[in-house]
């Protein structure tokens, strides 16, 4: 089923809840930097903007298909079940993090839910994910694999090379370009040679003979649609496609570079912080995909606007508790870093 | 003349002056000079500041490239891991082309990639990975811990004609310090002593340096009179000054922000092992990082790095032995 | 100009007569596994089926435009009129060879003639190639870049990172793309995702919005146009384009690979010893480019059967005092080793 | 049970044994397997045997992402050089994802490469480059020097549940032992001593294993008794075993084919010089290759490498010493 006209009211309610919770969850993770100073530490990337990517191709999965995306991964397992306090106190570098806090926020897993371990180097996610796909095809477990990257990772080797793998191979891959108009403090515009050109960076998909689609990323059922067609497709055995969402991220790439002990901090938006375009940022917060999709649902009578607004409110209640869960949590004891180097 | 600065400042100013001294000096990396604001850009133009995609192969290979062809790039890296999707470049083509051509090319190259990010930048992006860019013929690098040095030592990678990484470490950015102005240059290859002392030699490099200088200052207080030796370049490493320093002190300390066999530290300690073995009075000692990759959460990070405690310990267990027994 | 019909019957002579040399030079590197064991060390690659696609693209160089290609890499410094000599002296490893005997078959090098250095390392020259690019756009030179490989390289991330620098800094690069159908034993259509789907490799270009073209490798006159026209876009400040010439290698990839002491030796191509499929050898042998120019050349008058023989008469006397002279080249001294670490 | 048979085919034997035993393992890379007749293939079929482009960081990054989901890929890498390209895989993807997720994945992943074909494969085809990956806390690095240590290293790191790398050295593809038949393991991380002797202490590894024998031998006849130690994995490193040699013996030579910087020999003399120094009655001496990128032509790339004579010249030298004094 792939068609976004026979999804259930409940799955469509589902689907805008999700999207919901990786809203609250981000803004509460931004949140910390000016409510709990001090609690962040490195680079935390936020996926707000990405909802629509993310819960549309998330609503196609099978239940045992996996998921990889690279670090800015928070909103993933959140639509897996992974519970929001778990992934918090990861973030927070708490003991009852997902992680124990080894692995913060680029580094969330929840192997068990089928999110096995993201990467921090741009692109080499994509060669993991593309090795997932081989484990399904020489198990045979009917599994699909989901990886998620950026407009950026497209200009790293390591994602051409794994598209061809995947082609001739015919692993059971679904390549979700998350096209977001920036690598960082970099528009797309300045460093892709299909964009610069006015061609869709889908295009890329032709250097494989692989089908490669171009979808509106603030529209959850778009990307819903293309991103089932490319799953069924996989899980036909007929190999990978190359689907790119085009939405724009709302938040700043991630918090300010700092060195300690200057406090992390986050940003506004590169489009207005480093280039003064307010226009542009305003032009794209108008196709919030959230505001969108939840304008859709009450437009057609899926959803009251009541009943919108209860998601709404239990959303931020469990967002609040994850945080207190999360300052909650202890820190690990110090000893514990010698664990868990070998298997 | 000098002026106090910040690192990051004199690294500025060192590209700033040599980019103006030669055109052939270009500067280009990702997510630098995106505005006509910017500094370089606006004194150097788009020909020769230039930013460019997440693509370190092609980033690296093509300064190789250009270096060959007469220009002088500086590649911006950002951070040291960034450099191993496109290490055959730097290990294994920037470094080879003089050699293979029997000394017709040269690769005039900058790489310059911060480092040792300890601030919750986690397993990927907190690493000290010059050892494995030790040793390699061909290849220079410059790890400094003072902004002096920072200028110093980037002119200096500039104005080389072979391929320099050039690493510096984050958490110095912003330290201050005086840095002369003008033609200043740091000559690849020579350690500085950063600090005099009798008693044991401390040989560190980077943010390990002011961990040392904090750990020499406590030691004086108890009578302890360390030296403390700053190689400046791992390549070529000054083995000289090193082994005269042991020779003054009979005492080695090595602290290395690395797990212990990817540390310096362990081959400096080798060549110590070899070239001053006759004036140690007691073992060597390494103060390095656990055998672990780099954890996110506080107290985990502070755990497994050194720091002025545990090198303060490592000396005066080295101090103890008062003669070769163990 | 690059309108084939446009070139003068000397040039064309001169294309034949260069064509004639790098097989020559090639075979008598072969021979040297025969006729002189132990002289040949590590890894040696032939250019030999290779010398339309080499000569076609070198005829549209102007004086000073540099020729990069990678480890298979006898052919170009010939046309570019480095002595066979030399060449074969390094290629033997003499204190006159080219590099001295420091570089060998792999890595050739005569800057002087606009052939700087090149690598044995799977698609990181077509980076240098690049780069190359952009020194002739920053210094305003003029110059255009050749940059030759392999099928297999377009595998190699590093070919995708370089074409995209290429085309959004519109560097005066030509990308020709040798595709000979085998990358060392493997068969291209065993790891192309295009070539598996029936596309061109050139298609590969699309993920650039670049040009790209495939022609006819073993058509001297083909490779001409399509070099000729991209190297034109690349002076006019255009930008890179990516020309594949499908031809075949008529040799082996290289020397079979052996522990010493056993003697190093030139197995047959892959296609007989590997596959036993004469057939598939048999046909492209009868596509050889130099039978094909010799043929059209005669054929129309350019050239007379007599002074066709001529010329190769005239290049077997130069190849053979190539051969008598790297012979008599003495080995370097041992200490000169420490040389040219370091300039 | 033993069988004699060359190094080749000792590795060749572990991983169809290996891939016999347990059908998660799969064998991948370039050049390989290409017709039916190929061994592997004809015995476990298309799925478990793969032929792959030249991608090494797909290769090698689907290695990594296919052994966190339950496989257990053994990648064909033909030359060390070759994972260079690819490296973040190799020292920043598959030994840190264990750590990263706290313990939840693991990364059973073989990679297996040739290195030091010291037969005029020239500047980027000949290099050792172990020390690039010593050190890597989650990275194991097997090398063995024996047709019986290239099986049970082999079998080892096919049951390892993390990432090894497993170096074999091209001039040794054709020696022959022998090897234990069936379940043959030689464990990670266990140094052996291949020769005892009472004098010095020569630890080598893989090709300089070879070299090292030989030159003892020689030494043997002129009085001297050398022990040979070859530490067999370079990651985990059996300090344990090289020191105890030491102690016995009170001098050491460390012989290594990769310049002196970046060599292993240095780490372990590093390692020495903090837990052996006591037992020293002589400097370390190292023998390694000169600080060149390595030549073409033979007499060039003879005079770099380590060799027999060289070796026994420097046991010469620290059998002189016969105090502490240099
Ligand atoms: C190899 C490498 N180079 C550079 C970086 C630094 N870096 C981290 S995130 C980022 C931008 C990635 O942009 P994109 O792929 O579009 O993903 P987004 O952040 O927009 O989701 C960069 C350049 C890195 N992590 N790895
Ligand atoms: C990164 C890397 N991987 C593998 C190799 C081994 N190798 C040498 S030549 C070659 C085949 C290259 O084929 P192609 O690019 O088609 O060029 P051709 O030899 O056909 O001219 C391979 C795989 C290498 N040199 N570098
Ligand atoms: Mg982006
Ligand atoms: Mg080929």
């Amino acid at each position: 089923m792939t068609k976004a006209e026979a999804l259930s009211s409940e799955r469509l309610i589902w689907m805008y809840a999700q999207m919901v919770r990786i809203r609250e969850f981000e803004e509460r993770v931004k949140r910390t930097f000016t409510e709990h100073p001090g609690v962040m530490r490195g680079h935390a990337h936020l996926g707000d903007g990405a909802e629509g990517a993310i819960v549309g191709a998330l609503a196609t999965r099978a239940e045992h298909d996996l998921v990889m995306p690279s670090y800015r991964c928070h909103g993933y397992p959140l639509v897996l079940g992974t519970p929001a306090r778990n992934l918090m106190a990861e973030i927070y570098g708490r003991k009852d993090g997902v992680c124990g806090g080894f692995g913060g926020s680029m580094h969330l897993a929840d192997p068990a839910r089928h999110f096995p371990c993201t990467s921090g180097i741009i692109a080499q996610s994509i060669a993991h994910a593309t090795g997932a796909g081989l484990t399904a095809q020489v198990k045979k477990t009917g599994q699909v694999v989901y990886c998620f990257f950026g407009d950026g990772a497209t200009k790293q080797g390591g994602f051409y090379e794994s598209l061809n793998l995947a082609a001739i191979w015919k692993l059971p891959v679904v390549y979700v370009l998350e096209n977001n108009q920036y690598q960082a403090y970099t528009h797309v515009s300045l460093e892709d040679a299909n964009e610069m050109a006015g061609d869709p960076l889908s295009q890329k998909a032709q250097a494989f003979s692989i089908p490669g689609e171009t979808v509106d990323g603030t529209h959850v059922l778009e990307v819903f649609e293309a991103v089932g067609q490319a799953a069924n497709r996989a899980r036909d055995g007929k190999g990978p496609s190359l689907v790119e969402a085009k939405f724009y991220r709302l938040s700043a790439h991630g918090n300010a570079i700092t060195v300690p002990p200057v406090p992390t901090q986050f940003p506004e938006h590169e489009a207005v912080e480093v280039y003064g375009n307010k226009a542009e940022y305003a032009e794209w917060k108008s196709k919030d995909p959230i505001v969108k999709f939840r304008a859709r649902l009450v437009g057609n009578g899926t959803l009251t606007d009541a009943a919108a607004k209860q998601i709404e409110d239990r959303v931020a209640t469990e967002m609040e508790e994850a945080v207190q869960f999360a300052l909650a949590s202890p820190l690990p004891a110090p000893e514990e870093a010698v664990k868990h180097v070998c298997a | 003349m000098a002026r106090e600065m910040m690192f990051a400042e004199a690294m500025a100013a060192a590209i700033m002056e040599e980019m103006q001294r030669d055109p052939n000096v270009v500067f280009y990396g990702q997510n630098m000079a995106m505005t006509e604001r910017d500094p370089f850009l606006k004194r150097f133009g788009k020909e020769r500041v230039r930013i460019t995609p997440i693509s370190e192969t092609a980033e690296i290979g093509a300064g190789v490239g250009a270096a060959m062809t007469g220009l002088r790039p500086i590649v911006e890296l950002y951070m040291n891991e960034f450099m191993l999707v496109a290490f055959d470049q730097v290990i294994n083509e920037a470094p080879r082309m003089r050699y293979m051509s029997g000394g017709q090319v040269k690769v005039p190259l900058v790489l310059k990639a911060g480092f040792g990010f300890a601030a919750g930048w986690a397993g990927q992006h907190s690493n000290c990975l010059y050892h494995t860019m030790m040793g390699i013929p061909g290849l220079k690098v410059a790890i400094p811990s003072t902004p002096a040095d920072a200028k110093g030592l980037l002119t200096a990678a500039i104005r080389d004609e072979n391929p320099v990484v050039y690493l510096h470490h984050y958490m110095l950015m912003l330290d201050k310090g005086n840095v002369p102005e003008g033609d200043f240059i740091v000559p690849l290859g020579v350690a500085d002593i950063k600090r005099a002392g009798t008693d044991v030699t401390i040989v560190a490099t980077a943010w390990m340096v002011k961990k040392s200088l904090a750990a020499a200052e406590e030691l004086a207080k108890e009578g302890v009179s360390a030296e403390v030796v700053d190689p400046r370049t791992l390549a070529p490493l000054d083995v000289k000054t090193i082994v005269g320093s042991v020779k003054k002190t009979g005492r080695l300390v090595l602290v290395d922000q690395a797990p212990r066999q990817s540390s310096a530290a362990a081959v400096i300690a080798g060549e110590v092992a070899e070239h001053g073995f006759g004036y140690l009075k007691a073992p060597v000692r390494m103060v390095t990082a656990l055998d672990t990759p780099i954890p996110y959460s506080e107290p985990l990070e502070r755990y497994v790095l050194p720091d002025e405690e545990k090198i303060i310990s490592a000396v005066k267990s080295v101090m103890a032995k008062q003669s070769v027994g163990v």
